[in-house]
């Protein structure tokens, strides 16, 4: 897929897409001209098959699934040098993200699973109690993702500073939360919102 | 092209009769480029090609060069239009008689460098002096020079400044 | 100390400050206790989605940053926020719902609502610089730091992008800096004070956490620095917690403690060490402090 | 007895890092006639002009030797000072131990020896100098600008207007140039015939323009302030002075299907026509390889429809002289072409573009009159092929330009910003279409160009490719571009219905014998050279011949139109005085001895010898010499190495200096 | 053809020949000096010594009825319209006999602007050939006197005169030596040819006969006498002999008429045709070049063409 040819015609670019992730994260992909400054600051580029600058350019070239295929946008610490430094204020955090709420949603062809498990594990203890309890929240991904020793070392340590609570109750206000969930869930099943 | 700039057993003296308007032009541009090239060369500055008399190189030889470099602008980019065609055919004219009487060819090179051709003067530079360097000196004038010699060397200051002095 | 007109400040601590950054949320009470300053903590405030929500879900972070921002109302006084990844959200929040009409009318609908978000939201380090002002702090110091070498980490979420949370220069920050000067401690200059720590991989690629850290205490290191000082409890949790696995994996030894700003202010404005959870952290800060006899 | 003074300079440490100044002074202290000798810092600051100055006066010196840099550098400046010192500023000579020794050798002690060497050389040529003075001539006020494009036009109003008469002269039937073809222009997008045509209607109508179109240069003479000039009004076929410009014959003309040049061959004119209806002059001509009365004699409808009787088959070529003082050179630029050159031509074209023979692979100057309002489809973008709508159109950047194995390695300038024009002319007219531009750098300074650009892209929704297209082909009706996208790292192939060129920008047709004519020099692209790439960008380095335009280099319209307004300048700056001084290094005859061959008169290049009779008291001729008229005189001194008996000499050049310098080898 | 003739194929010409073009130049400058078309007729007039011939202006009839034509008319009249022997000319039209050779110099002359054809009566012979520097006994030109030039002589018919004296009788060809010398000279290596020169020119003792007989060498003040500066060392040392030859050499290149006065005036016997020849041979092949009869107007060092050849510039 990678170096796989690319055959440009109206029909190869979808812009359609092009133009979700740009109403979604409200900043213009047309707007870069490669200059590679996010790509030069990007401190996670290493671990990224398109460095961000690649991923603008495709998408200026509505090449979506090459965008979506990699590992890359998960990758992305969202730490925001790409935004604050980007000549031409192309916000590729936001960019990042809406590629990243896009693919979630087709339930994207992405190789990262672990970076995607975390995140949804994460929003799910948030429906359920409210807060994060990061003792449930590690020790449910290192159940998921079949990691049972990760960080194993670090519990007790923790436990005994006080830094990990055995126990937590759930938030006064979780029904709130619940209506958020459940009315963002309703306004997209509408199509009035991404 | 950067020649090694060590003194060797046989230092050649190189003439170049140029024309101001290219030839020597290059030869600053060779300058301002910081080119490099053997240090033998001497230039003398001419309005044109079409003002070097063969007189010159003839006397140029006879004076000591190894080595004689008639160079100016390529043809049709003369300043003054046509002196270097006219300059062309006298010095087509001018090799065939020094062959003729038996001068080394070798020794004489004519050439176009244009104000824009830095490279090409640091290239024809190095060339001749290196390839008069091969040949050894220029004997044949320099003889004909000491055969005879019916009086004594004009180079005694008091000479020379007896000579100034009808200046 | 008795200011003028008490100051009185909403909080919302977040949830590391529960947890893991627990020594944030005490030492923070503690300095504002000696400040003098009210701090009352929004009650049944709810996580503010973090980075995994706006990874995702843009909306949703939106929406329950907009929801906590009005359960803030209810209390008097401007937001305090200590956690750097909650005040960059709920600062994102305000900014994307006041500049973007559609996203505010889908907050609204979300949160069942008026999106009502106007109240200020004030990190703590723009209390002491800007409110409290340094002049006062330096007026206030009981235990001036001479001597403590600090390497201000500002992490990435403080500053960026500049238009957000609008605390300091995006790339120059002096707002750490300056609160040190004015006790007396002497900042350090160094190269990583604005790199990524990689806190949002560090439940998920740990691996990628300790190769961005390792850079970060290697910098802070090469700079001769006595210890790290963060304004974020995912910073300090990178740096502190995974600190002896960092230095196992790449050979070196740093030993470098990590200070919550709030700690070292308290205590050179004379908060008892033990009143700033110096014991919660894992590298123990204190040898360092009785070696440069703040206590 | 000469008493030369001779300064060494240090240039900083640009000479002293490699010579030994030092050495080099006192070596040449010991040359006999000199009477002073130093070194210096700086030679050319006011401290180093001060000193020289005072050292001619209190060492009496009769000439000076200034051993720095090149005389092409500083000369001026130090024959100026020594001209202020009281002395001639011809035996004021300078010693290149820079350009030509310094930074060129690395081996000090070999370096030193030849800066001494040089010293000397110019020392015996300063003992041998004579005092020389200036030479004073007329200055024929009235400019000759040739080419009737932007350039050409622009100078010629701004001479004109200064009060100063102008011939413009126009190599095809109606001035206008490039830029009358032009749809609209960047960056502001404004129609191009409309900002031009009135242009083109105040040179017709300005008193103080007289206009020879249809007309070449046929040769020039003279020099500087005197110029002969003579012209070339190829036969119309249509008197001027009658014509009004009514067009029935246009009309009438049975032969209506030869391709138009105007329009890039796309459209169709007849055999007796106007390039375009706002031509200037309005007066057809008659192409004579199409008229069919030409070929073969038989038709002459345009003769019997011209009410006015203007019609002429028998106008033949004229030839008019002028006398010019200055010469504005404004001939523009061509388009490169892609097809098979021939052998042995320094410029290569596109076999993999298949060699021009793809109907519907275009040039941006054709695409420029499909987007015209006034060109062929009416300013619908058609491609040529079968007159259909490209909805998929691909632009290439660089075709020629940057091409060093295709044999120009310049920028061409211009075509980066015509190009995003271009694609913006196509999104305005064809809205579900989709523009492609492969390119390898998006070359945009200029007030508002990297905006435009920018705006192609992010509002018109040009897709830019950084990249090059490495092969084209027709298959059934499309043209398949295989490319590369290097910022995506991967091969891109598109299916274009139609795709444009930005060939390289080249020098007119001919220009190359142009310059032959005025004596001026070129590049190897042909390119008019100026006197000093930045200090005499308008200059060339024949006095009193001036560059505008693209003629010199590719520039776009902004750059033409300044360029053409400092050269209008320079010329102005020329006819304020009434005499020009000249350099007095000229020939000059010596009459006693010249025995009248005439062998010096044969070689002169600037026909500057007259046949002088010498007559004696009683009136007879004497004898028939040689003169040489200084104001005419170019000083190349041809003349005096054709001449045996060494008669006519070149001041400043003298036999005597040269085999002085000769005597120190 | 008789038995006579016969035998002087291939050593000689017929007498009666030379004595058919004197009558002819007799009578013919009898004729114009007596209607005054010209005022003077330069011709050969006997010389003392036996078969000898001089040089001559000839101003009355009677004078002209003594006019011959012999193989010791050998030198180029045309040298006596130039320079200082100007003077010895009458004003007004003069007359001139004329070998082809000659008629050579006279068109040279004529494109230098020196004289003009107007100002000249030119009685051109049929010529076939005058003596070298060795005359036969008899005076009779033979195989062994014939002059070298004359051997290889592509000049025997003037063109373009007023008069034509006699007819050219049937010539034999000859080997022609000079040319062969030449290749010879040229086949040489090149350090071999300096030697070879520079032996002849140690010869030379500077008496400037070469030049004094040379049409072409017109000018007042010729560059080898200045001494501000001196190109040219004068005294008769080897330097000053080669450069003086080679700078003559050069002067004359293009100009010169293949007279061969040079050196046949050349009292050290130094082959200076062979330099002249050399030139002349260069200039035919690079600009195809020759002298001719008629007066051109520019000769090949005077004017170019943009193709000319330049193989030999860098």
């Amino acid at each position: 897929m990678k170096n796989k040819m690319m055959r440009l015609s109206n029909e190869t670019m979808n812009i359609g897409f092009v133009k979700k992730v740009e109403s979604l994260s409200g900043s213009s992909v047309r707007r870069c001209f490669q200059c590679g400054k996010c790509s030069a600051g990007c401190p996670m580029s290493a671990f990224m098959e398109h460095p961000p600058n690649r991923i603008v350019r495709l998408l200026q070239l509505g090449q979506w699934e090459r965008v979506l295929a990699g590992r890359s946008i998960w990758y992305c610490a969202s730490c925001e040098t790409c935004t604050t430094r980007c000549p031409n204020k192309v916000d590729l955090a936001s960019i990042m993200d809406a590629l990243r709420k896009l693919s979630w949603d087709a339930d994207g062809p992405s190789k990262e699973s672990y970076v995607q498990l975390a995140n949804r594990l994460f929003i799910e203890n948030i429906r359920t109690y409210g807060r994060q309890y990061e003792l449930r929240l590690g020790a449910a991904f290192n159940m998921k993702s079949g990691q049972f020793l990760k960080d194993l070392m670090l519990g007790p340590k923790l436990l005994s500073k006080g830094k990990l609570k055995m126990f937590h109750s759930k938030n006064r206000n979780i029904a709130q939360i619940e209506g958020i969930f459940k009315r963002i869930e309703e306004m997209r099943k509408k199509g009035e919102a991404l | 092209m950067h020649a090694e700039q060590v003194k060797h057993d046989f230092e050649p003296k190189v003439v170049a009769f140029v024309c101001t308007w290219c030839t020597y032009a290059g030869a600053d541009l060779a300058g301002t480029s910081r080119m490099q090239y053997p240090p033998n060369v001497r230039v003398l500055k001419f309005p044109c090609t079409g003002r070097i008399d063969p007189v010159f190189i003839l006397r140029a030889f006879q004076k000591g060069a190894d080595g004689v470099l008639v160079s100016g602008c390529h043809p049709g980019d003369c300043h003054y239009m046509a002196g270097n065609f006219h300059a062309r055919r006298r010095f087509a004219a001018f090799r065939a008689l020094l062959d003729f009487v038996g001068v080394d060819l070798n020794r004489l090179q004519f050439s176009w460098v244009s104000a824009a051709e830095g490279g090409k003067w640091v290239e024809v530079v190095t060339e001749l002096t290196e390839r008069v360097r091969g040949m050894g000196p220029m004997k044949e004038f320099k003889e004909l020079e000491l055969e005879e010699q019916w009086s004594a060397s004009l180079s005694t200051p008091e000479l020379k400044a007896a000579y100034d002095s009808i200046t | 100390m008795t200011p003028k007109k008490r100051l009185n400040y909403s909080y919302y601590p977040g949830c590391s400050l529960h947890a893991s950054g627990r020594e944030y949320d005490i030492s923070t009470r503690a300095l504002f206790k000696a400040l003098g300053l009210g701090l009352k903590e929004v009650p049944d405030w709810f996580c503010c989605g973090a980075t995994p929500a706006h990874n995702v879900d843009e909306l949703l972070s939106l929406s329950l940053c907009a929801k906590n921002l009005k359960m803030a109302e209810e209390v008097e006084g401007d937001l305090a926020v200590a956690c750097a990844a909650c005040f960059s959200r709920l600062k994102h929040a305000q900014h994307k719902i006041t500049h973007d009409e559609t996203r505010r009318r889908q907050v609204e609908t979300a949160i069942d609502g008026p999106a009502d978000v106007k109240k200020p939201v004030k990190h703590i380090l723009e209390i002491l610089a800007r409110e409290v002002g340094l002049a006062k702090l330096e007026e206030n110091v009981k235990k001036p730091l001479l001597g403590l070498k600090v390497a201000c980490y500002y992490g990435c979420l403080l500053t960026r992008p500049p238009e957000v949370p609008e605390l300091d220069d995006c790339e120059d920050p002096s707002i750490m800096e300056d609160i040190l000067r004015a006790l007396g401690a002497e900042p350090v200059q160094w190269s990583h004070r604005m790199e990524c720590c990689g806190a949002n991989f560090t439940l998920s690629r740990p691996g990628v956490v300790m190769k961005l850290s390792n850079a970060i205490l290697d910098s802070a290191q090469f700079a001769k620095a006595d210890c790290i000082m963060v304004a974020c409890p995912l910073c300090h949790g990178n740096l502190d917690i995974r600190q002896e696995s960092i230095e196992n994996k790449n050979q070196a030894s740093y030993e470098l403690p990590i200070f919550y700003f709030t700690q070292l202010v308290a205590l050179a404005l004379g908060v008892p060490s033990t009143d700033l959870g110096f014991d919660s952290v894992i590298i123990d800060p204190r040898p360092l402090l009785r070696e440069k006899q703040l206590i | 007895m000469s008493r030369i003074g001779v300064f060494v300079c240090h240039c900083g440490e640009n000479i002293s890092r490699t010579v030994d100044v030092e050495q080099v002074a006192a070596a040449a202290g010991n040359i006999p006639g000199v009477a002073f000798s130093c070194d210096y810092k700086y030679m050319c600051s006011d401290p180093g002009q001060n000193l020289l100055k005072k050292a001619i006066a209190e060492h009496n010196l009769t000439g000076v030797v200034v051993a720095a840099c090149s005389p092409r550098m500083h000369e001026k400046t130090f024959r100026k000072a020594a001209g202020a010192a009281g002395l001639n500023p011809y035996v004021c000579e300078m010693a290149n131990i820079r350009e030509h020794c310094s930074w060129v050798h690395e081996n000090r002690e070999m370096a030193t020896a030849k800066a001494s060497d040089i010293v000397h050389l110019m020392v015996e040529r300063v003992k041998k100098g004579k005092s020389l003075a200036p030479i004073t001539v007329p200055v024929t006020k009235k400019a000759l600008v040739i080419g009737g494009g932007i350039a050409g036009i622009q100078a010629a109003l701004d001479i004109a207007d200064a009060g100063h008469q102008v011939l413009v002269v126009e190599r095809e039937p109606s001035i206008g140039g490039h830029m009358a073809q032009l749809s609209e222009t960047f960056p502001t997008l404004d129609c191009s015939q409309c900002i031009m045509t009135p242009k083109m209607v105040d040179v017709a109508n300005h008193p103080n323009i007289t206009l020879y179109s249809y007309s070449e240069i046929e040769k020039v003479e003279g020099y500087i302030g005197n110029f002969q000039v003579t012209v070339r009004k190829k036969a119309r076929s249509v008197d001027e002075s009658k014509c009004t410009g009514c067009g029935v014959c246009i009309a009438k003309c049975p032969k209506k299907k030869i391709p138009n040049e105007f329009d890039q061959g796309h459209g169709m004119r007849s055999a007796i026509y106007v390039p375009f209806p706002q031509a200037v002059p309005n007066t057809p001509v008659i192409d004579r390889e199409n008229c069919t009365m030409f070929q073969s004699g038989k038709c002459g409808v345009c003769a019997k429809v011209c009410g006015p009787g203007a019609v002429d088959y028998q106008q033949e070529d004229t030839l008019t002289v002028e006398s010019i003082g200055a010469i504005v050179v404004a001939t523009g630029f061509k388009l490169y072409s892609i097809d098979r050159k021939p052998e042995g031509s320094m410029i290569q074209g596109y076999g993999e573009f298949g060699y021009g023979t793809i109907p519907d692979i275009v040039d941006g100057m054709t695409f420029e009159r499909l987007a015209s309002a006034s060109g062929p489809t009416g300013g619908k973008i058609l491609r040529p092929s079968d007159g259909k709508e490209p909805k998929q159109i691909v632009f290439i950047q660089c075709v020629g330009s940057r091409a060093r194995e295709k044999g120009i390695s310049y920028c061409s300038k211009i075509c980066c910003m015509y190009t995003a024009k271009h694609t913006m002319l196509y999104h305005h007219k064809v809205h579900d279409g989709q523009a492609y531009v492969f390119f390898m750098d998006a070359r945009t300074p200029g007030k508002g160009y990297d905006e435009f650009w920018r705006r192609a892209v992010e509002e018109e929704e040009a897709v830019y490719i950084r990249g090059m297209v490495s092969r084209m082909y027709q298959k059934g009706d499309k043209i398949i571009v295989m490319g590369s996208d290097t910022l995506v790292g991967v091969q891109v192939e598109i299916e274009a219905d139609m795709v444009v060129l930005a060939t390289a920008v080249q020098p007119q047709e001919g220009a190359d014998l142009l310059a032959q004519k005025l004596g001026i020099s070129y590049d190897k692209y042909n390119f008019y050279s100026e006197a000093h790439a930045k200090l005499k960008p308008v200059e060339c380095a024949t006095a009193g011949i001036y560059l505008a335009g693209a003629c010199q280099g590719p520039k776009d319209i902004p750059d033409t139109v300044s360029q053409a307004s400092a050269a209008a300048a320079k010329v102005m700056t020329l006819f304020a005085k009434d005499q020009l001084e000249r350099d007095p290094v000229v020939a000059k005859v010596n009459e006693k001895y010249c025995v009248g061959c005439f062998a010096c008169k044969k070689v002169c290049p600037y026909g500057a010898i007259e046949e002088k009779e010498i007559k004696d008291r009683q009136g007879n001729v004497v004898k028939v010499i040689a003169y040489v008229n200084p104001g005419v005189c170019g000083g190349c001194g041809t003349c005096q190495a054709t001449c045996p008996s060494k008669t006519v000499e070149l001041d400043g050049y003298t036999d005597e200096q040269i085999m002085a310098m000769i005597e120190t080898l | 053809m008789n038995a006579k003739a016969q035998k002087a194929k291939g050593c000689g010409i017929e007498p009666a020949y030379y004595d058919a073009v004197t009558q002819a130049i007799r009578s013919e400058a009898v004729k114009v000096l007596k209607e005054g078309a010209v005022s003077a007729v330069i011709g050969y007039l006997p010389g003392r010594r036996k078969s000898a011939a001089v040089p001559a202006v000839v101003t009355t009839e009677e004078e002209a009825g003594r006019l011959i034509f012999s193989p010791a008319c050998v030198n180029n009249l045309s040298l006596y319209l130039t320079k200082a022997k100007k003077g010895i000319l009458p004003g007004g039209k003069i007359g001139i006999v004329a070998k082809g050779c000659d008629l050579r110099a006279l068109a040279g002359l004529m494109g230098e602007s020196q004289i003009k054809r107007d100002d000249l009566f030119i009685i051109g012979i049929n010529c076939a050939g005058v003596q070298g520097a060795v005359a036969a006994g008899n005076g009779q030109l033979t195989e062994a006197s014939i002059a070298k030039k004359c051997r290889e002589c592509t000049a025997h018919t003037p063109e373009g005169v007023d008069f034509v004296a006699g007819t050219l009788p049937h010539l034999d060809g000859l080997t022609p030596l000079e040319a062969e010398e030449l290749a010879r000279i040229e086949a040489m290596p090149q350090a071999e040819r300096w030697a070879y020169w520079k032996e002849q020119f140690s010869r030379c003792i500077r008496c400037m006969a070469c030049r004094q007989v040379c049409p072409f060498c017109y000018c007042e003040q010729c560059l080898c006498d200045k001494n501000r500066p001196q190109a040219v060392e004068s005294s008769p040392r080897p330097a000053g002999n080669t450069a003086w030859h080679i700078v003559r050499a050069m002067h004359l290149a293009g100009r010169c008429a293949g007279c061969a006065e040079c050196e046949r005036s050349c009292p050290m016997d130094i082959p200076l045709n062979l330099l002249n020849r050399r030139m002349a041979q260069e200039l035919k092949e690079l600009y195809d070049y020759e002298a001719s009869m008629a007066p051109q107007e520019k000769g090949p060092l005077n004017q170019y063409k943009e193709d000319d050849d330049q193989s030999f510039i860098k």
